[in-house]
């Protein structure tokens, strides 16, 4: 196959228009859909969602849904005996120093059954 | 007698007495490579594992991408194995995986209009195409070749392999090159294209955007990229799939394996598997210099692109809007929005340009895959 | 002229001049698979890459699972190759690994009586095949179908992917939602087949289980199952060989690697091109609605045959044992086992049941593996 | 292949009844074995399993001879310097909080060269 | 009737029916292999996994290892599939890519002398090999008896796959079991060829290495060492990847993959294939028995090869070097370099042998390699 | 394919031969190597080098020009807001857990931006 340089001409120019095209739908999906959502989500979806937010986010606020039976024990998988709901597991060792140095028990005699994030 | 016999067999077999200049020469550009890539940290993570494949597949009679022979139970060798991921496609859409995972879109997503810098920055891709074919390549060759100016190694690497494989490891490595030179192809263009006052313009603040809107991006931009342009499935479709799994927060450990272990097994084999396909016969031919300078190009009329249209953008939002994040349309994520960010604070020590550089940066890894995708369905 | 020919080719190849309705449909049905993963959280690691697999495979001339052209060098799909996978039953096995690695036997080691429980939870895969014979599927069809009733996603995809391939994605789709349903399928046939002073039995403690047991426990199981029943080899022999890692404690790297990384790369294969096998011609037909209304079937009866099986427990033992822990025996690990706890724990505050009823659970999953391996002998 | 409804019920009866059977004789199998480990491990296998004990098993006596070169180096890979015995990375970085701060020495002054677990 | 139809069916599939002594043999060794690798620790990551393939492959009917009959869709056995990474050799070099990145040659850079004594240690090779000859095995067979000497176990598949694939289950089983009997096959050795004075000798401080010469360290041997022998490019090559992504700084992600996901899956993979490959028929035969014999004498004679050497180079020395650190040149990293520090303890307790027994423990690697590189040259 | 003894002999006295040649040109080389780099290493290519040098050393000097932006992005994706420069997550989990208590600020109010290793 070989084309003329007109043809190739052409076909750039086609193309550029193309890929401008495309994503010009795109801005147009977008926006469509951040202007349906964030109308919908203001009534009803946003507490639903908010059970998906990341478990990562310990800064925001968690709502106790959140804690299902599937995130405990995900994570108890690798911590043994001790749950931990919405909270990281390196917090969670911050945690546990700080309140064996603070209660001068040691921590082979220290106990923790579960870590929870306060609801706020 | 056996020994003599031996001492030939082992002769033979020594690539001392079978390495010609050419493949010295490959070797001595492996060295500059594993240099750039190591010293100059020009993206090691692929540039080091290519070049150590151009030193493994010139150094004489190793056969590592021999193919198995016809008609015979021996093995083909180890390269031709793992090069079959590249054959075949699968590896770029493995890689596309993982960067959705490690994606953020929001900021493109606060700020749709992200998306026109992201197209106009793919120019360099039809310049470099149009004055590649003025040089005698063909059609396929010369699409293979503009799609560097897309700045996206996975993307440029699909694309290469199924209309001109034959000059894969030359694309890749220009590829991977100029988006490691970024930093300096960049600026020049950038002052020369905008006024300082351009250039000093503060952007406002990106609206928050909702965990919802996360969830609905990739979903929607699948639907609508792979409807118009069904070829750029295995891109875009991937690329998303991994931007679900990260924002839909429920898989995280699907999301952790496609950003560590997953990507990185495929750049191993992908890296060292296209830098063994740089045999010294078919790369040392003045061709290989035409498409590091036409790579060049790509990538300079990319930025030009993108930087034009930022300032027509400036103009119609009143000047809100810095024409300076038009250059990180070139994708080259996060490098190009990160050049952005210093030349903003440059003209304006009080700019902080980055977070609204990324919209047009990751919305340039859209536009590339969609390049692709028509370039694919005109020559594929 | 040139223009107008590319027009038309990219007219061409757009989704939008080829979408059926009933693509339509698919792509709906997948964005409500994605709802259920995302926001209800069923078995989203599973679901949510089985959905956009769907998603993928209804949007048209895309091409992801194309085979590649006879006689011709262009590859096949994406896909196409992930699948393959799937269509040799590599996958199910591979995530059979890394189950045996994160399961703890403990509890049924303690007590090994939970494995008639995990027996009589098999009902359901025995009645939903009859049913679906009744219905007119062969008799391939109608195993793979009862298979949902075991309540295993894996053994379920392994067998259909050997007995009644153009099933698999509506099998693959009602077997883990409705392991994802559980909570709400369980307890009204709990409380309707079993009195309140059956539900408040306490059970006693179980024994402790030594390092020694633990270790012989998944080599004695692999023996004696794969001398009994051969078929069953790669699921009984893969998940023991995981749990032998788990347990013998001097491989934890290769343990860690079976949970992590390789379980969750094949899980991102084995879901996407699961759901890519849900072409729209394919899957929506009557029998796909049969599939689903005999799965609830098929899960239901294992229910009741757990509970049954658990009543005639509770009077051989003396009142022992509680019934509860009978319905655990659908495998579902770890669901089925904390719906009995919490309905031991409705009945009587102080009832901690969980860890009697991870017994019957793991059971469950090797019964579902031996009821698959027969099925594989019988109709194999 | 197609076959009567009555020649699949009992298909399906005799499945069931090899399920029923396959686990039965499981539970035999599983049931002598216990016995048969329970006594003879009463006696001697017990110290050489115990050695096989794993590692994660903090709160576990620890016998020396657990700590085989082989543990030693697995950890070491990624704790540099520091030698872990019969401890996790987690707890040793507690500990080494824990130390640092009471004896008020900044943890860049401190030196670990291993940790061991006390034998009860 | 279907009841009785089925019911044979059954048993007719059913291992008991068809199970022979031979395999029961082969099912205690599987036992015994699993003891070895559990309570005795002996290279439990390959030992483990191997015993369990033997058993797997042992137990009748299970047709893991079948190839997929010919002209049909059915598929092959799980591990037929599995095994193709062995049969076309590579999973042993995907393992040297990870040890080569888990690996310091820094105390072989610092004193390269230990390359003498990793060469002298591959005596045992070319011992083993002669005495195989006499035996009666064919020169691809004696020459893949005789790497067992080289202890190093991934040389030793890759080599065996190549020349004498029915012997691989033995020669890799010999292989891990003499290497994790080194610590008894060793120390009487030492003692009776080396005096005390010599035990007891101190020597230097190793120099510090620079970064610049830990980097070129692995280009410079992959280059050397392919041209020399071309054969050996696959096991080279990706040890010195593997050992370049480490030193270079600049890919961390990939060091680390290669180090833990990519070794351990390629791990789990290999040794359950190998195992399997150990079928009744093939593995009960005199042959097995003399192999296990001729791999005691080639791990023998590599040791008092290095000790021989040792001493030369003691004298050449004037006394600077403890011949002791010439056995730890048989590699078998680091259990070799721990008996020449435990041993050199014995003598003097203030003796610390051990970085200074690295040096010549890495080198044997490479010795290992060069060895059947050359073997592969003569007779592949 | 059949030899005789005295050829096996020979192929392998022959092999020992090439194998120890191969070792010998590669102490050869690599003595060569050792003294270019360090001759030339002393003079001018040592700064360009020690930029590559591991982020893992953390007590080596770190030099400011070793944090690029490239190091810095890497660490935050596992990390979240905090930017780790030049210190490995542990380190930075004690330095926290030490702040917080010396403070007697609990950790979920404390803010921490970055922490990066001194240079000396
Ligand atoms: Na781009
Ligand atoms: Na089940
Ligand atoms: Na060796």
């Amino acid at each position: 196959m070989s084309i003329s340089m007109l043809d190739g001409l052409l076909i750039a120019v086609f193309s550029m228009t193309v890929v401008f095209s495309v994503l010009c739908i795109l801005y147009l999906v977008i926006t469509a859909l951040s202007k349906t959502l964030n109308k919908v989500g203001m009534a009803s979806a946003s507490n639903a969602v908010k059970q998906a937010d990341k478990q990562t986010e310990v800064t925001a606020p968690a709502p106790a849904a959140a804690a299902t039976d599937k995130d405990i024990n995900t994570v108890s998988i690798s911590t043994g005996e001790l749950k931990l709901i919405n909270v990281d597991e390196k917090t969670a060792a911050l945690i546990m120093a700080i309140v064996s140095h603070e209660s001068q028990i040691p921590l082979s005699e220290l106990c923790f059954k579960s870590i929870r994030a306060l609801e706020e | 007698m056996m020994f003599v016999d031996a001492l030939q067999t082992i002769w033979r077999n020594s690539g001392f007495s079978a390495i010609t200049w050419q493949q010295c020469v490959m070797i001595g550009i492996a060295f500059v490579l594993i240099y750039l890539a190591i010293v100059k940290k020009f993206e090691p993570l692929l540039l080091l594992t290519i070049a150590f494949g151009v030193l493994l597949a010139n150094l004489p009679l190793a056969g590592l991408m021999n193919e198995p022979p016809a008609g015979s139970d021996e093995p083909g060798g180890l390269l031709y194995y793992l090069y079959l991921g590249v054959k075949k496609g699968i590896y770029p859409s493995l890689i596309f995986l993982g960067i959705g995972a490690m994606t953020d879109f929001g900021p493109l997503i606060a700020r749709p209009s992200g998306l026109f810098l992201g197209a106009a920055a793919q120019l360099g891709i039809f310049s470099a195409f149009l004055i590649a074919l003025a040089l005698g390549f063909t059609p396929q060759e010369a699409a293979s070749i503009g799609i560097i100016g897309g700045a996206d190694g996975p993307t440029a690497i699909f694309l290469t392999t199924r209309l001109a494989p034959e000059l894969l490891p030359a694309i890749a490595i220009a590829a991977y090159s100029y988006m490691a030179l970024i930093p300096m192809i960049q600026p020049p263009l950038m002052r020369l294209l905008t006024t300082k006052k351009e250039r000093e313009v503060k952007m406002e603040q990106l609206r928050e955007v909702t965990k919802l809107e996360r969830i609905c991006f990739p979903i929607a931009v699948t639907v609508f990229c792979i409807l118009l342009l069904p070829s750029v499935a295995p891109l875009i479709g991937m690329l998303m799939l991994g931007n679900l799994f990260r924002e839909s927060g429920v898989v995280e450990r699907l999301s952790e394996t496609a950003q560590n272990a997953l990507i990185n097994i495929v750049t191993i084999f992908l890296g060292v598997t296209v830098g063994a396909t740089a045999r010294a016969d078919r790369f040392l031919s003045p061709d290989t210099l035409k498409i590091i300078a036409l790579g060049l190009i790509a990538f300079a009329f990319s930025t030009v692109g993108g930087l034009l249209f930022g300032k027509i953008m400036y103009w119609l939002s009143g000047g809100k809007i810095n024409p300076l994040i038009g250059s990180a349309g070139v994708s080259a994520v996060p490098m190009a929005a990160r050049v952005s960010q210093i030349e903003g604070q440059k003209a304006n020590p009080s700019n902080y340009l980055l977070m609204h550089a990324m919209g047009p940066n990751v919305a340039g890894v859209i536009g590339s895959a969609v390049a692709a995708g028509i370039l694919l369905a005109l020559f594929g």
